[in-house]
């Protein structure tokens, strides 16, 4: 009969998938890992060429009022509030900036394209943008460099060739380097550890994952990584995921990676209603405010993130830098208000600087 | 396959009964925690079996309201969407200093002039429901992202997590979602107005010749879909201490898909609440079960979507079997 | 009146909410009335309108695909693999591509018709299931490195059209005169309006949905390789959420979701009235969020104005 | 010709429609149609598809107003509200397409609408169920289980569920429409049976069809001609 063929196929189906296992997780974007030293100490990178776009026949705007949008991944999570507000605070500062956000409501490839093409047609003077995908963002940004429009990123990397400058909050090393020292202070050197992300094809969380990898393998060897599980950028979601892996691992696991700002919270959720506080160490991204009580119940030992505030604020200051000529290509670093000097990195990138680490000694004394 | 049909013939209650999906599922649930339970005892701990019927439970409410909506005939794509508002409401109302039973109470209610507004369109103006209800997502989507520009709600009173509450040791979402089933089943079953809703969906040209209010029936549906709708935001808001002010993905889908599992005809007229709230658990347990088995993360949901696949199917064959045995 | 008597009342009310719109919006702002604007808009969404005209054929037998969006990221990644992994010559592979489309796609039709499986329900599950076999086949991994050549489908142009622009209008020609002019246009509508009837007037009724449903797969494979060019990159999340834009054009062009009605214009129309909404208010400065509320209420202002007018015409 | 009125002399018709009109945009469906229903009496409506019967069927079940004329119920006009207005007043319709709820068991599919309640607006089953199988065994129909799904009866036991129905409402005027279209000469038969008996325990039957044999079989009068206008 049809349909018990139809099923028995699917069940067999379903039961080979099963037996595959899991893989370790490698970021699948190929391209390679450099690990950081394990004792501290910056990895020494040659310096490279500016390797970003350039506008083609830019008006000069140099002292005058331009406007700038600002195209997130998504709006409507915290993290990209925080970063239009540095935005906002930096505009105010300069006064002779303007800058919107607005962009899709899913971290969406297609709708972000679209955004960013209807941006182009409205005409303004630049656009700052946080990729969804590196690629798949390039033809419509140099669509924008072509018609003379100032192009830089932040957050998320698009091709350097599709834009000027990219504002990098922390580098992929770095930010690996600093989750997983922080776990194996707590954990140990042969600790388990199982990590939330969002998904596995976003790029960030991608790279910072294979990063983790390259420098467990080289400084802590004998940490056992157990298995890594998608949620979304979705709290509930989130929640349930560590949830199951506190029931499955039960006292076999010592440590929670969150990767993202919302995986992070509702993993020291989960820790926090299976009674786990103490056991089960949670590190992870995230922002203050979401951490705050988790901290303060010392369930949460350390929080690592650069301060998006200031990522968006120095954004701003880079595209006006760049827009008064006072950021060329072969330039060196940049003076960003109140951050003060930024330094140039890696060709084309300006880097925000290491990423912070909150604990309950200084938690309070931010508010984002 | 044994003679179900000579078994059963004769005694119409207990093929019913056996025939049911509500059996099916159950028998599926602990085929599945019996299996994954040998692979993996841990699976089967207490406090996973409360993890995963806590996972959904709020799922289970929604689905309840949802298992009405389609028993009628209709559908509501737009209940995802009413969930996030519902919880941004519910929140920013405790942080305004209302009384924390109030801000639990507000948002149901406002669910039910939703959700009945909908059933206007509906009923009185004949927009098809998945027209009518794909017009709401967008509209409550985007009015949330309106109102309050995506940001977290936190520092939510003391008092407000109504779902972290336990009742003898079990959760307050799993009472409710006990409770409000084993209600909801056997209102639907031994109501006028419950059985009008299987009337109607059955056929609704006959159940208006029949003497049954049809249009006031799909209004009163939908604002019962609101009531659950809004419970269901309720457990939804009160389960974390922050309050994410998104509509979560596919959230809709998965409510549907609750309902759909559970047995509910998607052409109307037939389907239980009990049906439902079994479904939204076993999906619950399956999801759990493929982090515990190991399967790999990249086949999660296409492993995922053959068993939804797998379970409509056997429903089917089910169904086929019932009508060929009476 | 004569937008109340006749035929197609629906199309005529959308034609005129069009012509408001697009009169309102290039009085608010100068950029949006414009041919380079207009074609530009026509290469971001032509992938919407691919999908949305087999979506009318489906939609008019009176059942629905829910997992387009799905079935065009499968073959997003099929192209990728095929191409990069198993070695094949790009060509064949977007054949294997298109091809896998319709395949996803008749596998729903057979479960609609041979396991009778209602049709919500069906795509549901293939929903997850298709996005789901190209996460496992992907392996979350892009492909990238399309030679310059592939990209003349996405981002090329012809005589300053862009080549999906006039790719979309052929198929939309098509696909009018599919459902308009030929048999199985006929027997779409039939079935439809009776399917019993139609089984009894001789109609192959199983075979006809199976086409319609593998047309659907086939176009969405066909919006697969379009996308993929236009992008540059493959990535098994394309397409997300792809479906409700798309049923929200057919239904916006009149299609009636219970079957029997629906005609391609109106599909069309409806398919040009969101879009050219969507990018004219955000030309003018409206943002996003409120731009999806304009859409869901256009959406229910529209179904509900041609119900009143049917209504005043029969009394 | 006018066969003899089975239940002795002509007793007062329970429903009359004295010329009744209805219009619709473009089609006058009726002009000036009157009627009488008498109990014990089937009463033969003979006529072409799209005659008109549609229409009729519906002015007396209370689905349509009449434009003009007048309905009446035992000898008072009423203004039937709806269809569960005529049922109230006696008038149950068995529409051709037997407009049934194939998922519901054959108990509820008769007591739709008007189940046995009990206390706190809950559905007694028991009564239900028992009345159902006593309704059946007045039709002689007790071979349908009363928990059977109705979808999985034959056309010729829908119908008879679909008539015990009727009985349990306490129809005093049974309309039927075409009710042998779809069944097979023996059930056609059985179904004759039970007309007769209903006529002999004083209902009223308006019996629509356009098979003139079954109307010479059953029939007790019929509309003639001049006083129609189909």
């Amino acid at each position: 009969m049809q349909t018990k063929r139809f099923m028995s196929a699917a069940v067999a189906a379903a039961l080979a998938w099963t037996s595959m296992g899991h893989a370790a997780w490698d970021g699948a974007d190929d391209l390679p890992t450099n690990p950081l030293p394990c004792d501290g100490g910056g990895g020494s990178v040659a310096a490279k060429p500016y390797d970003g776009g350039t506008p083609s026949g830019a008006a000069n705007m140099a002292g005058k009022k331009i406007s700038l949008v600002d195209v997130p991944k998504l709006i409507g999570i915290g993290y990209f509030n925080a970063t239009a507000l540095g935005m906002q605070q930096a505009a105010e500062e300069l006064g002779n900036v303007d800058v919107v956000t607005d962009g899709p409501t899913e971290a969406n490839i297609d709708d972000q394209i679209t955004f960013i093409d209807n941006f182009i047609t409205q005409g303004v003077d630049g656009i700052l943008f946080a990729a969804n995908d590196p690629v798949a963002i390039a033809p419509v940004l140099k669509k924008a460099l072509g018609q003379g429009i100032h192009v830089v990123g932040y957050d998320a990397n698009s091709q350097p060739d599709a834009r000027e400058w990219f504002v990098n909050q922390a580098e992929f090393n770095g930010i690996a380097k600093s989750m997983v020292d922080a776990m194996a202070a707590e954990i140990g050197d042969d600790g388990k550890f199982a990590i939330v992300t969002s998904t596995f094809t976003t790029p960030n969380q991608a790279r910072w994952i294979a990063e983790m990898e390259a420098y467990l393998a080289k400084c802590h060897p004998g940490m056992e990584w157990l298995e890594t599980v998608e949620a979304q950028e979705d709290n509930v979601l989130s929640f349930n995921q560590a949830t199951t892996l506190i029931n499955k691992y039960g006292d076999d696991l010592d440590g929670l990676f969150g990767m993202t700002s919302v995986a992070t919270p509702a993993s020291a959720e989960a820790v926090t209603q299976a009674g786990e506080c103490g056991d089960i160490a949670v590190v992870g991204l995230a922002t203050p405010n979401a951490m705050k009580p988790y901290v303060k119940t010392d369930c949460v030992r350390s929080v690592v993130l650069w301060n998006p505030v200031d990522l968006g604020y120095a954004a701003v200051y880079v595209t006006r830098a760049v827009v008064d000529g006072d950021l060329k290509p072969g330039g060196t670093s940049v003076d960003a208000g109140r951050l003060g000097t930024l330094q140039v990195i890696n060709g084309s990138e300006i880097l925000l600087g290491a990423p912070y680490v909150f604990d309950k000694s200084n938690i309070d004394g931010f508010d984002f | 396959m044994p003679d179900f049909g000579a078994l059963l013939r004769g005694r119409p209650r207990l093929r019913a009964a056996v025939l049911s999906q509500e059996a099916v599922l159950l028998l599926a649930l602990l085929a599945l925690l019996l299996v994954v339970g040998l692979i993996n005892e841990r699976y089967v701990a207490e406090r996973n079996l409360m993890s995963i019927a806590l996972a959904h439970a709020y799922i289970a409410v929604a689905a309840i309201g949802m298992s009405m909506v389609i028993i009628t005939g209709n559908i509501d794509i737009s209940v995802g969407s009413l969930i996030g508002v519902l919880a941004a409401v519910c929140g920013t109302l405790a942080n305004m200093g209302l009384p924390i039973g109030l801000a639990w109470l507000l948002p149901i209610l406002l669910a039910i002039v939703i959700s009945g507004s909908l059933g206007v369109l509906v009923a009185y103006c004949r927009i098809p429901s998945i027209v009518a209800s794909l017009g709401y997502l967008s509209i409550l989507k985007g009015g949330l992202i309106i109102w309050t520009g995506g940001a977290w709600i936190t520092d939510l009173p003391e008092n407000f997590g109504l779902a972290l509450q336990r009742w003898g040791g079990v959760p307050a979402p799993i009472w409710a979602m006990l409770i409000l089933t084993a209600l909801a089943a056997y209102w639907m079953r031994n109501s006028r107005t419950g059985r009008a809703f299987y009337a109607i969906g059955g056929n609704a040209e006959a159940a208006r010749l029949a003497g049954i209010p049809t249009q006031r029936m799909v209004v009163l549906v939908f604002m019962l879909n609101g009531l659950f709708a809004g419970i269901a935001g309720i457990l939804f808001a009160t389960q974390l201490k922050v309050i994410q002010t998104t509509v979560p993905p596919y959230l809709e889908l998965t409510i549907i898909t609750a309902a759909v599992v559970g047995g509910v005809s998607i052409l109307g007229g037939t389907g239980t609440v009990i049906g439902s709230t079994l479904a939204a658990v076993l999906l619950a347990a399956i999801g759990s079960a493929l982090i515990f088995i190991d399967v790999s993360p990249f086949w999660l949901r296409a492993t995922y979507g053959t068993l939804i696949l797998v379970t409509v199917l056997f429903d089917l064959h089910r169904r086929r079997l019932q009508q060929r045995a009476s | 009146m004569k937008l109340i008597s006749g035929s197609h009342v629906h199309e005529k009310i959308l034609a005129l909410m069009l012509i408001i719109a697009l009169t309102v919006l290039s009085m608010l702002t100068d950029k949006f009335m414009t041919v380079a604007n207009i074609l530009n808009q026509g290469r971001l969404i032509a992938e919407i309108g691919l999908v949305a005209l087999p979506m009318t054929l489906i939609i008019v037998t009176g059942g629905i695909d829910l997992a387009v969006g799905s079935v065009l990221g499968l073959c997003a990644i099929v192209l990728g693999l095929a191409w990069k992994s198993l070695g094949l010559p790009l060509g064949a592979a977007m054949a294997v591509a298109v091809a896998v489309g319709a395949l996803a796609g008749c596998f729903n039709g057979l479960l609609i018709t041979r396991m009778r499986v209602p049709p919500l329900i069906t795509t549901l599950a293939t929903l997850a299931l298709f996005r789901g076999v190209a996460e496992g086949l992907s392996q979350a991994r892009s492909v990238r490195g399309y030679p310059e050549w592939f990209f003349f489908l996405g981002q090329g142009e012809i005589a300053g059209i862009p080549v999906q622009v006039i790719i979309l209008v052929a198929m939309t020609v098509l696909f009018w005169f599919l459902l308009a002019k030929t048999t199985l246009g006929r027997s779409l509508y039939a079935i439809g309006s009776n399917e019993v009837a139609a089984r009894y007037s001789g109609i192959a009724v199983d075979r006809v949905k199976v086409l319609a449903y593998g047309l659907s797969g086939l176009m969405a494979g066909l919006a697969a390789v379009i996308f993929v060019s236009r992008v540059s990159t493959t990535r098994s999340d394309m397409g997300t959420g792809l479906e409700l834009d798309v049923i929200a054009a057919v239904v916006l062009g009149g299609t009636s979701i219970f079957g029997g009605r629906g005609t391609i214009v109106g599909t069309i129309l409806g398919f040009l009235l969101i879009g050219l909404l969507k990018n004219g208010l955000a030309l003018t400065g409206v943002k996003g969020d409120a731009t999806i509320v304009v859409i869901g209420l256009v959406l229910i202002l529209a179904i509900l104005a041609s119900n009143l007018v049917e209504r005043l015409r029969d009394g | 010709m006018q066969a003899a009125p089975a239940s002795g002399a002509a007793a007062a018709p329970v429903v009359r429609l004295a010329e009744v009109s209805k219009s619709f945009p473009g089609v006058k469906a009726l002009a000036g149609v009157s009627l009488e229903l008498r109990p014990g009496e089937v009463h033969a409506l003979l006529g072409e598809n799209g005659a008109g019967k549609s229409t009729l069927i519906k002015i007396l079940s209370g689905v349509y107003a009449p434009d003009a004329g007048q309905v009446e119920i035992d000898g008072q006009a009423v203004a039937l509200q709806g269809p569960a207005h005529a049922q109230r007043l006696g008038v149950a319709t068995i529409h051709q397409e037997l407009l049934q709820f194939p998922d519901l068991t054959v108990a509820e599919n008769i007591f739709l609408g008007h189940a046995p309640m009990r206390r706190w607006g809950r559905i007694d089953w028991e009564t239900s169920r028992r009345r159902a199988a006593e309704l059946l065994a007045q039709l002689g129909a007790s071979d349908i289980s009363v928990d059977a799904v109705v979808g999985s009866l034959s056309v010729g036991n829908r119908q008879r569920v679909e008539i015990a129905k009727a009985l349990a409402l306490d129809a005093r005027v049974l309309v039927m429409d075409e009710p042998t279209a779809a069944l097979t000469a023996h059930d056609a038969e059985r179904l004759f049976a039970t007309v007769r008996m209903l006529c002999g325990r004083g209902v009223a039957i308006a019996y629509i069809s356009h098979r003139l044999s079954e109307i010479f079989e059953l029939a007790d009068r019929w509309p003639t001609p001049t006083t129609t206008s189909w």
